[in-house]
């Protein structure tokens, strides 16, 4: 077992873990954050992404251990501590960008790290953007759509921090 | 699956059956084997697979299921369990001796079926492994067969078994898929003195056929000339006969046999592949060689020394060399 | 997105209506935040996790199993094999026997002597994490005696050929006929094809897929006394609670079923699942709660496939281009068992093959054939793309045979929007629509003649991207079903949906659905429905469902169906409120019931404006109980069953334009549009979102689904690396527009639209890129439509044939196939074998 | 799925990872980004005893400029490559083929000396090093050595490094004079492995092209050179005949295999293809 400790959406942990733990699977499992779900086992799908000292990353292919120290933030603390939703979020919900939304988790948070790189990304860069991440419902259109109306409200209002939750 | 693999070892063909029963000299022929017990025609064992990451161990028994002494044909079926629960292998290998005078010829063929895990990829990993493993064991066989009973006769032995990672391998099929496959005397088992040098002598060869030089443990020298040979990718049917030339003697030059070429079945003709020649021998001290205690991986950096030979051995043409015996293993696959 | 609004303004409702309007869905807060109950969340007190030990091998018997190191494993507290569960494990139910004479070997949930596909369950490993469970499943040792594995349809059904079940003497599970001369639907096809001018033959391969819904399937039991709760990702709650009480003799009134948030099952959850009870069995012995969650590829491997059929079609026609007569029969690969409703679905797509035209003879024949694959089932649209498929495509050969537009070719044949309602050559009555003006929309949206002009000027430039436009003018049937033709059809069960409305004493209102949604959005379009009829504020509204012990009585999800009936069952239910509460309300209101009027959530006394009762007052006041009339009880609560009368019939035209690049064989989809009419729309935004990823689904079947299986009977697409699930990247921006014909058979007037999407497109993909280089000399490409076969099928003639591992282990040894139909009427009926 | 369970090593430093690679026992494993081991692991298909994790090793991560040539770190990851100035500015190529790698998530934590020493003859990034001479500074036991591109690959999965050594970084000589790149990928989803993939680079001088290289992914156990291309453009007109022509030996000496999405025979066809292609679009053409 190795000592692992990160701050998960603003909280720190500490926890021993056995290296083999999946980062996924401690956020789950030790740490009560499900919000974030596990889609495949070949990093294809992206279900599990999380952001990884603010960049997204697949958090199944990622080891508890390689975490350690790190900042990560999850779903479940992307929204503003008085519950005033992220752009992202908003936007899937006002452009029905989700249907079941067992993907809607990677989904966002792999839109937050693109927008991030790319303020302003045409339909086709959403598409690239997102390659990574799987989503059976919705045949895509409407998270394009998504990313693009928060890619606009995000640029108008510049204030609205990537990770309040990770602050509080 | 299916493999076929044909040589031609030059001793009769009683001498090489003989060999062929001899259960403690045939198994450790599969790369990364080890005999745990023999009891009879059965043997258990065990064979380890690495291919980068990918570790497998398949733990087993295979056991004669046919000895034709008077058609000189043998049929092992040997089957195993991967040791962490992913799946089978299962090969039935049927060996046919035919007798040439005072060599013989053996069609080998195998019939490999993979289960479980490694199976279910697109990507065919364990298909690549299933081709690699069988080839070597046929090189390996044709090394074992190709030293007779006479183990004492160090010349012979020596030249089987600097042979096999010398020989060259074509593959051709109907769709000319062409694969190549060479083996390495690195791949050679066993923990002894002599299992050492001859792996030295495995990477001295690559070295030396990189660099054209000479300077290694064993005597050896780069390859010359046969790397120009062609051999033309097999036609579209089960035709193609195996060919396989031996070169008796020290000063021999090494001599390729060309499959007959097919007319190419797609709008693309098979590519011309480049024949390599043996790289250099090496004279190990000669050692009767008893069965590996503890298999060594197949892990296929081992193959290196082939696959960086067969690459490095243009710009080494011309050097001279002295080879010993070049096997050229032509090796197909039927469909089903 | 512009056309469907429009089309929402075209409701037939009022601007004041929920129904029509694009309501963002509540189901999104939680969904959105994190804060789901996902079954895989479920975590108990004391709960064991399952693992599953499974086949390596398509096809053998189990000679031993050692278990013993498995139970020293750290962490482990039992294993358990088919031999100890073999006298509890029943069989898995097939719900559904086409023929009085289907032959069905029973599915035992874990093998107990013998295995029939790769993944088919041998022991299970109970451990006090997953973890440990996973570990322990290396030490379980499993000797098999092989047996030769059936795998290929057209082989199976050969004389003497190797059987999947020896004891049943032949691999094919039932023979289905549906002939409409018969039947007095139509006329005599052999006549017909006899008297034909032309007839087209085709063999068409319709491949297997996955559906491989993203939330892997989980399943929790707590074992209470001798009470059970299950919590399943399952679309069925309902079907699955009597299932297990059946499977297992746990009497039905001792299960509670729970379907908490359940990822899409696209027909992949629709099934009563070996693990779902195993894990039951498992509880019920241990006395303990259990957890079993499959990992991705043990999904792929094991969850059921769906389509897999050879399809023979002929179809017959007079030189002008009229249809005569029309002539399937199909091969459909049952897999190695049959599950829930695996016969089934080839037999639901039998009346579905006549399409929207009006052939005057049919006849259909179907062999449900066993192989050593995992079972086959529903997936999103279950015989219906199957057949739509077929008959798209073949009425694009037919056109190319007579030398008309495809389109013209339609066109001449289609039912006629004043035709409605229409008797088929199949029995079914189809309710209302305009295919002309579905059509006509559709091509504006594409921007038809400009494309055609340009594929012009590729063709003449020799270009080497070609361009070609498929159509696709499809219709379904939804709203699954009328109980009395299910019956007709040997179904095991009806086709009704149940739903109940409680109002609170707030005035709040609680609707309870036996429609279990999956991502559907129910909770949404329910409010919508329930907010106009009882003139209720749509955020009053609540929608339960997906307990069994919340909402007893259900049908669940599957078959477009939830709106139709499920829907239909929730206004039904209001109804029933309001003339309760209109009893009260004249009571209250010292009125005659006659002279009331309910309008906008209020009883009112006609011609004294001003006066009146709320709804929802009345639902404080008969919870205070303390003056209502005396004939009845202090409740205006409502339940109400409904089971339609007919199918819903949406149809739409799907028009894609292709560009295949001749040089490497990839295609791309250069621009896809669609006009669905699926009769009233409730909620816009929901029905784009359908119709989007129905599409998606369909595309994906045209051009990169399908499951390989080797000629062992190993499944090469094995994992998300080789079964491709395309991504955003992959797909192009569709143009989606409506039109709207109300449905006659439901009070909603909705036709369905989950499935739409889905068996329209894949049809109008194929044809396009075939359209592409049809001038090439190229008539079919198999599916899916990779870049080796569109090359090969241009450079080399046939279909583009197998794929290279497919049928095959031989890594390359694969030859390329030319099976193109060819035109002989021979073939159809199997001439071959 | 879970990997089965392993020692883990967290090294600060290169030596101090070749030391705990030598004492990692027999099955030891490097991990880098770990985007393509831990997949592996997961699925039970490998299951070292240890894994001695690169991730903050920091010598080894970033770009450095050495004159005539970049000295990339082998854990400088895959994002960080796609935007570093330097490598936009003296080896686009690299840049170009790592922005086709997987997905963007992927990238994050992917890296470019793991994908080099991973030697799938899939990846895009082993065919760019060979076809750009890139050398491959190995440290082991013995100290370093420096290996070439063209002897680092040595089969499927397998390179020369050998039991107890460390990629430690990749230099990649600038490109000297008027070059232009391509990297040509085709595959069937946007997220998947190669088909078959074209690395090229082009040095056009008068009209005429120069010197050519190109790398081709995919197209044999290991990356290959285009060797007969190569010399069929060398001097060639920069005129597209001339590459068509050229590029019609492309597949000579490659050995590709079959698989699921393309047969052997395909892929001698598509690389002739997106040869053409990515010379032309090199070439500027």
């Amino acid at each position: 077992m190795t000592r692992v400790s990160m701050q998960v959406d603003g909280v720190t942990y500490t926890d021993e873990v056995e290296p083999r733990t999946l980062l996924v699977h401690h956020l789950r499992e030790a740490l009560g954050k499900v919000g974030t779900v596990v889609g495949c086992d070949t990093s294809n799908c992206g279900a599990c992404t999380v952001h990884l000292d603010g960049q997204a990353v697949k958090s199944c292919t990622v080891l508890a251990v390689q975490a350690d120290g790190a900042e990560v933030t999850t779903i479940e603390g992307i929204a503003a501590p008085d519950g005033t939703l992220h752009p992202v979020q908003k936007a899937f919900h006002e452009m029905h960008g989700l249907q079941c939304g067992y993907c809607t988790p990677g989904m966002i948070m792999a839109s937050i790290d693109l927008l991030k790189e790319n303020p302003d990304p045409s339909d086709t860069e959403v598409r690239e953007g997102i390659e990574g991440n799987l989503c059976r419902c919705t045949g895509y259109q409407n998270i394009v759509r998504a990313v693009q109306q928060a890619a606009g409200e995000l640029s108008g209002s510049a204030a609205t921090p990537e990770t309040t939750g990770a602050q509080a | 699956m299916q493999l076929e693999n044909s040589f031609t070892v030059p001793v009769p063909v009683d001498e090489a059956w003989r060999v062929l029963l001899d259960i403690e000299r045939i198994a450790p022929c599969m790369p990364g084997a080890a005999l745990d017990s023999v009891e009879g025609d059965s043997f258990t064992g065990r064979v380890k697979v690495k291919l980068g990451p990918i570790n497998l161990t398949y733990q087993g028994k295979a056991s004669f299921i046919e000895k034709d002494e008077a058609a000189h044909k043998a049929v092992i079926d040997g089957r195993g369990k991967d040791q962490r629960g992913n799946g089978t292998a299962a090969a039935l290998i049927t060996a046919q001796l035919k007798d040439e005078g005072s060599s013989t010829r053996v069609d080998v063929l195998t019939d490999l079926n993979i289960t479980g895990r490694p199976a279910q990829f697109g990507r065919g990993v364990m298909t690549d492994v299933g081709n690699k493993l069988l080839g070597q064991f046929a090189d390996k066989l044709a090394a074992q067969l190709g030293e007779g009973d006479a183990q004492g006769d160090a010349a012979r032995a020596e030249a089987a078994r600097v042979d096999a990672p010398g020989s060259v391998t074509a593959t051709a099929t109907a769709t000319g898929v062409v694969e190549e496959v060479a083996a390495s005397v690195e791949q050679t088992p066993g923990d002894n003195a002599v299992a050492e040098k001859v792996r030295q002598a495995g990477t001295a060869t690559r070295e030396a056929a990189a660099a054209a030089t000479d300077r290694s443990t064993g005597e050896h020298t780069a390859a010359a000339d046969p790397p120009t040979t062609p051999i033309t990718a097999a036609g579209s049917t089960d035709t193609a006969p195996a060919t396989a030339v031996a070169a008796g003697g020290d000063t021999a030059p090494a001599t390729t046999g060309a499959a007959p070429s097919g007319p190419p079945s797609g709008p693309t003709a098979p590519p011309t592949r480049p024949a390599t020649g043996a790289p250099p021998r090496s004279t190990p001290s000669a050692a009767p060689r008893p069965p590996a205690a503890e298999p060594e991986p197949i892990d296929l950096l081992e193959v290196a020394g082939g696959a960086a030979a067969a690459r490095f051995a243009a710009p080494a043409a011309g050097v001279a060399a002295v080879l010993l015996l070049v096997v050229l293993v032509v090796r197909r696959r039927r469909r089903r | 997105m512009t056309v469907t609004e429009d089309a929402a303004t075209t409701q037939v409702q009022g601007p004041d209506k929920e129904v029509g309007k694009a309501r963002k869905r509540k189901e999104d807060a939680r969904l959105i935040t994190g804060r789901t109950t996902w079954t895989d969340n479920m975590v108990l007190p004391g709960m064991l996790h399952l693992s599953v030990v499974r086949s390596p091998v398509a096809h053998a018997r189990i000679t031993a199993i050692d278990v013993s190191a498995a139970k020293e494993s750290p962490g482990v507290v039992t294993v358990l094999t088919g031999r100890d569960l073999a006298d509890e494990q029943g069989s898995i139910p097939c719900a559904w026997p086409v023929t009085p004479d289907m032959k069905n070997p029973g599915h035992p949930s874990i093998a107990v002597d013998r295995v029939n596909h790769v993944g088919e369950a041998v022991a299970v490993i109970v451990a006090r994490s997953r973890t440990a469970a996973a570990d322990a499943v290396e030490l379980v040792d499993v000797d098999y005696d092989l047996l030769p594995p059936v795998l290929d349809m057209e082989e199976a059904v050969r004389d003497g050929a190797d059987l999947v079940h020896d004891d049943l003497g032949t691999n094919t599970s039932y023979h289905f006929v549906f002939d409409a001369g018969e039947a007095g639907t139509g006329g005599d096809t052999e006549q017909a094809f006899a008297d034909a001018d032309v007839v087209v033959s085709r063999r068409f391969v319709n491949q297997r897929l996955i559906p491989a819904f993203m939330e892997p399937r989980s399943v929790v039991v707590q074992p209470q006394g001798d009470n059970y709760t299950m919590w399943s990702a399952t679309q069925i709650p309902h079907i699955l609670r009597v299932m297990l009480a059946m499977v297992t003799g746990i009497p039905e009134h001792k299960l509670r079923v729970i379907a908490p948030d359940v990822g899409g099952g696209f027909g992949g959850k629709l099934q009563v699942n070996p693990e779902e009870i195993l894990a039951l069995l498992v509880a019920r012995r241990l006395g303990k709660p259990v957890k079993w969650t499959e990992t991705r590829s043990e999904s792929l491997m094991t969850a059921h496939h769906g389509r897999d059929q050879v399809q023979f079609i002929d179809v017959a026609a007079d030189r002008e281009g009229n249809v005569k007569g029309l002539r399937v029969r199909l091969l459909a690969d049952m897999g190695a068992y049959l599950r829930l409703i695996t016969p089934g679905v080839p037999a639901l797509g039998a009346f579905m093959f006549p399409g929207i035209y009006k052939f005057p003879a049919y006849r259909f024949e179907c062999d449900g054939v066993f192989t050593n694959k995992v079972p086959t089932d529903a997936y999103r649209g279950a015989g219906r793309p199957e057949a739509t498929f077929a008959v798209e495509r073949i009425m694009d050969e037919l056109a190319v045979e007579l030398g008309m537009d495809p389109l013209e070719l339609r066109r001449k044949n289609w039912i006629q929007s004043q035709e409605f309602p229409f008797t088929t050559v199949a029995g079914l009555e189809y309710d209302s629509g305009d295919y002309d003006a579905a059509t006509q929309q559709a091509l504006d949206l594409l921007g038809y003649p400009e494309l055609r002009e340009e594929q012009r000027r590729r063709r003449e430039s020799n270009d080497p991207v070609q361009l070609g436009i498929g159509f696709s003018t499809f219709t379904e049937m939804c709203g699954l079903a009328p109980s009395r033709v299910l019956g007709s059809l040997s179904y095991g069960a009806g086709g009704w949906e149940s739903a109940s409305i409680r109002m609170l004493p707030t005035g709040k209102v609680e609707v309870v659905t036996g429609s279990t949604p999956h991502g559907q959005g129910h909770e949404t379009a329910w409010s919508q429905l329930v907010a106009d009829q009882l003139g209720v504020p749509f955020e009053d509204v609540e929608v339960l469902h997906g307990d069994t012990a919340v909402a007893p009585k259900g049908m669940d999800t599957y078959g477009s169906r939830s709106l139709v009936v499920g829907g239909t069952a929730v206004l039904k239910a209001a109804d029933k409120v309001i003339a309760k509460a209109r009893k009260v309300a004249a009571h209250l209101l010292e009125a005659s019931e006659d002279d009331l009027e309910f309008t906008g959530g209020k009883f009112s006394v006609r011609g004294t404006p001003g006066s009146g009762l709320g709804i929802q007052e009345i639902a404080l006041a008969v919870f205070a109980a303390h003056d209502y009339p005396e004939d009845v009880e202090p409740s205006i609560d409502a339940d109400a069953t409904f089971d339609p009368v007919n199918f819903s019939f949406p149809h739409g035209t799907h028009v894609c334009a292709m560009e295949v690049d001749t040089d490497t064989g990839f295609v791309k989809i250069r621009k896809y549009a669609c006009v669905d009419d699926v009769g009233t729309i409730v909620n816009p935004l929901i029905v784009e979102g359908q119709v989007h990823g129905g599409l998606a689904q369909g595309i994906a079947q045209a051009l990169y689904e399908e499951a390989v299986y080797d000629a062992d009977g190993n499944l090469t697409t094995g994992t998300f690396v080789d079964y491709l699930v395309p991504s955003a990247a992959d797909l192009p921006h569709f143009d989606t527009g409506n039109t709207v014909h109300v449905a006659p058979g439901n009070p909603i007037g909705a036709k369905g639209v989950g499935e739409a999407g889905c068996i329209a497109s894949t049809p109008a993909v194929v044809n396009a890129a075939l359209d592409a280089v049809r001038h090439l000399g190229v008539s079919d490409i198999r599916m899916p439509l990779t870049p080796e076969r569109v090359w090969r099928a241009i450079h080399q003639g046939g279909d583009g044939g197998d794929r290279a591992t497919a049928g095959s282990n031989a890594y390359g040894g694969a030859q390329t196939e030319t099976t193109a139909g060819v035109s002989t009427p021979q073939s159809a009926l199997g001439g071959d074998r | 799925m879970i990997p089965a369970p392993f020692e883990y090593v967290r090294p600060t430093t290169v030596e101090e990872a070749v030391q705990a690679v030598a004492e990692g026992g027999e099955d030891v494993k490097i991990m880098a980004g770990g985007q393509s081991l831990i997949p592996v692991m997961r699925l039970r298909l490998a299951a070292p005893e240890t894994i001695v994790d690169l991730g903050r090793v920091a010598e080894m991560r970033g770009v450095r400029d050495e004159g005539d040539a970049l000295v990339i770190g082998a854990m400088t990851t895959h994002a960080e490559v796609i935007t570093d100035p330097l490598i936009a500015q003296h080896a686009k190529l690299v840049a170009e083929a790592t922005e086709t790698v997987a997905d963007r998530q992927t990238r994050r934590r992917g890296t470019f000396g793991g994908a080099l020493a991973h030697a799938d003859p899939a990846g895009d990034l082993p065919a760019v090093a060979l076809a750009l001479d890139a050398e491959l500074v190995v440290a082991g036991p013995g100290g370093r050595r420096t290996v070439p591109a063209s002897e680092f690959f040595v089969d499927y999965l397998t390179t020369a490094l050998e039991e107890g050594e460390v990629l430690v970084e990749i230099r990649v000589p600038k490109l000297a004079g008027d070059w232009g790149v391509r990297y040509e990928k085709f595959n069937r989803v946007a997220q998947a492995w190669s088909i078959v993939a074209v690395a090229a680079a082009v040095r056009r001088e008068n009209g005429h092209i120069a010197e050519a290289r190109i790398g081709l992914t995919n197209m044999g156990p290991t990356p290959l050179r285009a060797s007969a291309t190569e010399a069929a453009l060398s001097g060639a007109a920069a005129a597209p005949d001339a590459v068509a022509s050229a590029a019609r030996s492309a597949a000579e000496g490659t050995s590709p295999s079959s698989d699921l999405n393309a047969q052997a025979d395909y892929r001698e066809h598509l690389v002739q293809v997106l040869t053409r292609r990515a010379v032309t679009a090199a070439a500027g053409l």
